[in-house]
């Protein structure tokens, strides 16, 4: 780990342009492509990675979030997997690691102490830690298979 | 309880360096050595010997009460060892704990208020053919029974 | 050079040094257990793990937890035997733990609804099954503000003597890590109470809800070298934050 | 002591010379080990002021030994060199024994009588020496365990020089693994196998450790103590030796990991410790061998779970005593991670008997093989602490395979008061509880574990009619319970639920389920616990169930408690016919709860009465009935 490994994350001024480029290149497939301009807000998404992630589909346990960003404008967020991930860096057990195969950076629960601190290292707010289970939540893109683009019905999300 | 008197730290020290510093292997060697100093572990001397050997407080504190030899509070002017080894066992000497405990009104490991007898069990001291024994200040009492107790802790003054 | 052994008659590989319950649980294996995570030292408390392996002609029961995996041994993670001492340990730990769902879920799957025990005596923390994780993950996060105190009957989980640890930056991974979820914490928008100290919260610059104990932070400035900025604001604000962004970017 | 020996012919030069020496015309040896429990340290300064007062330090030698065995006859003294034996010694006595020996005439009101009332003059004859087969002990009433001349003139360090001049250290080791020296510390495990490997266990920089387990913490047994206070030497040799054998050319450290309990052992073990090293036995190129080693002292704190190798390899690293898995052995892996090799004292003193009299003379004594396991049966002696209900409770030494009924009757002299044996207890805490039917059992480390008990470190403890096996069972599993570093569930909670059963059972509560559920935990304390202290806990409970079920079912079908012990199942009664009403019972029952009018009978009001037993005891009528 360098000296200073905060320089390596990125800043959010320095993302990628979303507009039809694949945002990562880090998996051998995926990537998930966010398309928030088809995106209506009908949260199918965040039900369907509610449901993908707990029996009874608790909504606090989704790992994808509209937000409203306008009149009929909404913005999908969830994590971008980085490169150089904050969350990665800070996890004093290296319970967050990279799937090879998905690109995920993915939660082991095996490791995981619950500190905490890989929610507040996350730049973007895309790590959340749920209090009542005291582990974080993350996408780990459902192993190759994001429920959150399988069930989007207006192709807002993108599996490519 | 007499009020605890203060501990002086160059005491800790002189015991300190007897010993390699920084080494953890000497920790159970150096909390006897600071036992024998003050008749207890007073807890800035297991502080500085944690920061001596440079090991966690949580270690040194663990170490200190896994293991029976240390005691953690100050204790009684007389030290009334009763072995609870198997042969002292199966000569008696559950009635010697019971009798001294009734007597002075202390439980095992207790003292009196008065600060005068602390009861502590060990198990053996490998003298079991002289069982039930009672050791009063370090000097072995053997073929103990509740009457002779008596005669042997009659100097200790109640309350 | 790769380990190869059996696990139920299917062949595995894993790396020397590996421990039994992690290659086994890599694999697909399910095998219970209360008290292992793979980031700290597994010390084989729980007892519910137990696995029989066979090296050679001689067999034996033992916790996989701790066990390094050896070339050639074959492991069955399942018998009549192996369940019944693992119903009898679960029996031992839900009558220490009888609050806990965990406990209580796990034992019902082995048959054990009622334990024949009463509650035990000395519990000076109620529903603590002693698996030590708390102190363990304490240790390996470099903190050591947890131990355990005294041995056998008297065992408990304590602070260093007896006093709240300096060294606690109330991260509450002690909390996170207890399979019995006993171990008290609470907070407040302003203040983390736990192990007897109150730690204060750095609030939200945008919403005031509080993001991290403010010894956590330094902690973790000093140690991770994130910039103090990164705490400044709450996952919530910086999720909003991000989305606007975004908008900005698109539209 | 000069200067430190440069070889082995300096060595055996000094040796030759204290030899040749004339020795005073007198020594008196004074037991102060066990025997200070007796006051025999009072005694020792009494002799010495004595000495010095009469002016004879140039005709009679007065030495404090270590423990001399008859512990029952205590304070021990024999006179040398006639080997007179005397017991029961008084300061009284001190001038008669100076007279006696001055003039060599043996002061027969001291010697050991028997109970046809025949004396015996010399140590040897005394019938419970006489039985005996005294190797390891056999300098503890000789030799003064602060002098390293004793021990050198006695022939000590000859071993050493042997094996440092004239055997490799392969060979060294195949002499021990020939001799079939098995540890003495209980798990009987072939002490040249372990060496072997040790050996042979890589070792990056060279470091193995070479430890001894002195943590005697069994209650009950005090050989090992018995063996440092009266003969260090003998310890230190044969781990010198050890160090050649196992880790030269290397690095080979020492350590002595050694109860805190005993502080004359202590105290003897730094002195002879620092006698060595004047002597150049430790430190650098020992004897010009090449070979480097010093052993350091580390003292345990009273945990009866550092008698466990990796319990003991965590505690000198500064930890608390908590076993580890040993799937990975520690002859590869153990303290700090290096190889270690641990053997317990009395092994280590094997080793240089064996160096010095050879395989054959070793393998002529103790057993051939008697089990299918492939180390050859139980070679040599072993060294028992005889205790309890016994006549003669002291520390022996048999030749393996010595049946229990030879150990309790022709040296303990059966049992005390007339009472009728029970049941004798080997193996300490973990062992089990034998029957009259098993005492021609032999004792070796594989019989023992047949029947369902084990040679432990060699504590025996003899129980008779008044013995409460319950009660001895929940003894044992409260000690246990107590002395469990607290790791595993099954031991730790384990035990605290089989001492709560039992503790039904012993007060009435118990029913036939409660046998079965402790019989249904102990199995899954023994098969699910981590080390050896958890799955050897339940020894003393299952071989009390198996050999002596009828006595837990009189427990719970019965209430009642066939040895009159357990206090919720007994009454104290005075007997009217008997009681002559001298008040005794009245005035010191600590309940003031005996009534009665002088010179009538009492009577004990039961609602007050705690079944302390005084009353019983001080009663002069044996008016006084347990039932």
């Amino acid at each position: 780990m360098s000296a200073n490994p905060a320089s390596k994350s990125q800043p959010v001024s320095a993302l990628p342009p979303l507009s039809g480029k694949p945002m990562r290149q880090v998996g051998s497939t995926g990537p998930l492509v966010l398309l928030p301009n088809r995106c209506t807000g009908c949260r199918t998404c965040e039900l369907a990675c509610a449901f993908a992630h707990s029996e009874d589909g608790n909504l606090g346990l989704s790992r994808i979030r509209i937000h409203p960003a306008g009149p009929d404008r909404y913005v999908q967020v969830t994590c971008l997997q980085c490169v150089n991930a904050a969350c990665v860096q800070v996890c004093p057990t290296q319970a967050l690691v990279r799937n090879a195969d998905t690109g995920a950076i993915c939660h082991d629960e095996n490791r995981c102490v619950g500190c905490g601190l890989c929610e507040t290292a996350c730049p973007f707010g895309h790590m959340h830690f749920a209090v009542e289970m005291r582990k974080p939540v993350k996408c780990d893109l459902c192993g190759g298979r994001p429920a959150c683009a399988m069930f989007c019905p207006h192709e807002a999300l993108e599996w490519r | 309880m007499t009020a605890a008197k203060t501990i002086d730290p160059k005491r800790i020290d002189r015991v300190l360096a007897r010993h390699p510093q920084g080494k953890p292997t000497a920790l159970v060697n150096l909390l006897h050595d600071l036992q024998a100093e003050f008749r207890y572990l007073p807890e800035l001397a297991m502080e500085k010997a944690a920061s001596y050997l440079n090991v966690p407080n949580g270690q040194l504190f663990r170490v200190a009460t896994f293991y029976e030899s240390f005691h953690l509070k100050p204790r009684g002017k007389h030290i009334a060892t009763v072995c609870t080894g198997t042969a002292c066992h199966v000569r008696g000497a559950p009635k010697l704990t019971d009798h001294i405990s009734r007597e002075f009104e202390i439980p095992v490991g207790g003292t009196t208020k008065n600060m005068e007898l602390t009861l502590e069990t060990v198990n053996c001291v490998g003298a079991c053919a002289l069982g039930p024994l009672l050791i009063l200040d370090g000097e072995y009492h053997g073929n103990m029974s509740p009457a002779k107790l008596d005669r042997t802790l009659k100097t200790i003054k109640r309350g | 050079m790769p380990i190869r052994f059996k696990i139920n008659d299917v062949a595995v590989e894993a790396k020397p040094g590996e421990g039994l319950l992690d290659v086994a649980r890599r694999n697909g294996f399910s095998i219970p257990s209360l008290c292992h995570l793979e980031s700290v030292p597994a010390i084989g408390a729980c007892r519910i793990c137990l696995v029989e392996v066979r090296r050679g002609r001689r067999s034996k029961l033992t916790t996989s937890c701790n066990y390094e995996v050896l070339d050639g041994i074959e492991v069955s993670t399942d018998s009549p035997e192996i369940r019944r001492h693992r119903a009898m340990n679960l029996e031992l730990l839900l009558a220490r733990a009888p609050s806990s769902e965990a406990i209580r879920k796990l034992a019902a799957q082995y048959g054990v609804s009622q334990p024949r025990f009463g509650p035990i005596k000395y519990n000076p923390l109620p529903n603590c099954i002693l698996c030590e994780l708390c102190v363990r993950a304490c240790t390996e996060l470099g903190h050591h503000a947890l131990t355990t105190v005294g041995r056998g009957d008297r065992k408990r989980i304590g602070l260093p003597f007896n006093k709240p640890a300096d060294t606690c930056v109330g991260c509450g991974a002690c909390a996170s890590v207890c399979p019995t979820h006993c171990i008290p914490m609470t907070d407040t928008l302003t203040k983390r109470a736990i192990w007897g100290q109150k730690h204060d919260f750095v609030r939200c610059s945008e919403c005031g809800a509080p993001v991290i104990t403010k010894k956590h932070r330094d902690h973790a400035i000093a140690t991770k070298g994130l910039p103090e900025d990164y705490y400044d604001v709450c996952q919530s604000c910086k999720q909003i934050a991000t989305s606007q962004r975004f908008a900005a970017i698109v539209w | 002591m000069t200067s430190p020996f440069k070889n082995a012919a300096e060595l055996e030069k000094h040796q030759k010379q204290l030899q040749g020496q004339k020795q005073l015309p007198s020594t008196i040896a004074v037991c102060t080990s066990g025997c200070v429990a007796y006051g025999a340290n009072r005694l020792v300064d009494a002799f010495t002021k004595a000495v010095k007062s009469r002016k004879i330090g140039d005709q009679v030698r007065i030495i404090a030994t270590g423990c001399q065995g008859f512990c029952e006859r205590g304070p021990l003294v024999v006179v040398h060199p006639q080997e007179w034996f005397y017991e029961k010694v008084d300061g009284k006595d001190i001038n008669d024994i100076l007279d006696s020996a001055l003039k060599g005439k043996v002061l027969k009101r001291l010697l050991h009588k028997d109970a046809k009332g025949k004396t015996y003059q010399k140590e040897s004859e005394v019938p419970f020496y006489r039985n005996q087969k005294r190797l390891l002990l056999a300098q503890n009433s000789r030799i003064d365990p602060c002098s390293i001349d004793d021990y050198l003139r006695a022939g000590g360090y000859a071993a050493l020089a042997k094996a440092l001049t004239k055997m490799a250290p392969e060979e060294v080791i195949e002499q021990i693994t020939a001799s079939g020296l098995r540890g003495r510390g209980g798990g009987g495990f072939p002490a040249g196998v372990k060496w072997k490997s040790c050996r042979a266990a890589a070792s990056k920089n060279g470091v193995r450790y070479i430890i001894c387990n002195a943590d005697e913490g069994d209650p009950g047994a005090f050989m090992d103590r018995a063996l440092i206070e009266g003969n260090p030497h003998s310890v230190i040799e044969g781990m010198i030796i050890g160090a050649w054998a196992v880790g030269h050319p290397g690095k080979p450290q020492g350590f002595v990991y050694i109860r805190n309990e005993y502080p004359l052992a202590v105290e003897r073990l730094g002195i002879a410790l620092e006698q060595a090293r004047a002597a150049g036995l430790l430190g650098k190129n020992i004897l010009g061998s090449g070979l480097n080693f010093d052993i350091q002292v580390n003292r345990g704190g009273g945990a009866f779970v550092c008698g466990e190798s990796t319990a003991l390899m965590a505690s000198i690293e500064g930890d608390v005593g908590r076993p580890r898995a040993k799937h990975i052995h520690t002859v590869e892996v153990g303290l700090n991670g290096k190889p270690s090799n641990l053997n317990n004292v009395e092994t280590w003193a094997n080793v240089p008997l064996i160096i010095d009299h050879g395989v054959k003379w070793f393998t002529k004594i103790g057993t051939g093989d008697v089990s299918d396991n492939p180390w050859g049966g139980s070679k040599g002696t072993k060294i028992f602490a005889l205790v309890g209900k016994v006549k003669n409770t002291g520390l022996v030494e048999v030749p393996m395979g010595a049946t229990l009924r030879e150990i309790i009757y022709d040296i303990g002299g059966g049992i005390r008061d007339g009472k009728k044996f029970k049941a004798v207890q080997t193996g300490g805490p973990s062992g089990g509880c034998l029957p009259e039917s098993k005492l021609d059992v032999p004792v070796d480390f594989d019989t023992l574990v047949q029947e369902g008990s084990m040679m432990g470190s060699g504590g025996m403890i003899v129980m008779d009619e008044d013995t409460c096996m319950v009660d001895v069972a929940k003894y044992f599993v409260g000690f246990l319970k107590f002395e469990s570093c607290g790791n595993c569930t099954s031991c730790r909670d384990g035990l605290i639920r089989l001492h709560e059963l039992l503790e039904d059972i012993t007060t009435g509560r118990g029913s036939e389920a409660t046998i079965q559920l402790i019989e249904d935990l102990a199995e899954t304390v023994r098969a699910s616990s981590l080390c050896a202290l958890g799955t050897s806990a339940v020894n003393p409970l299952q071989s009390t169930l198996r050999y002596f079920r009828d006595e837990y079912l009189a427990h719970v079908q019965d209430q009642r408690c066939p040895a009159k012990v357990c206090k919720e199942l007994i009454t104290f009664t005075i007997d009217a016919k008997k009681c002559n009403g001298c008040t005794l019972c009245a005035k010191r029952c600590p309940q003031d709860t005996i009534e009665g009018k002088k010179k009538k009978p009492y009577t004990i009001i039961q609602d007050n009465c705690i079944k302390c037993g005084i009353c019983m005891d001080v009663c002069q009528q044996d008016a006084v009935i347990v039932q």
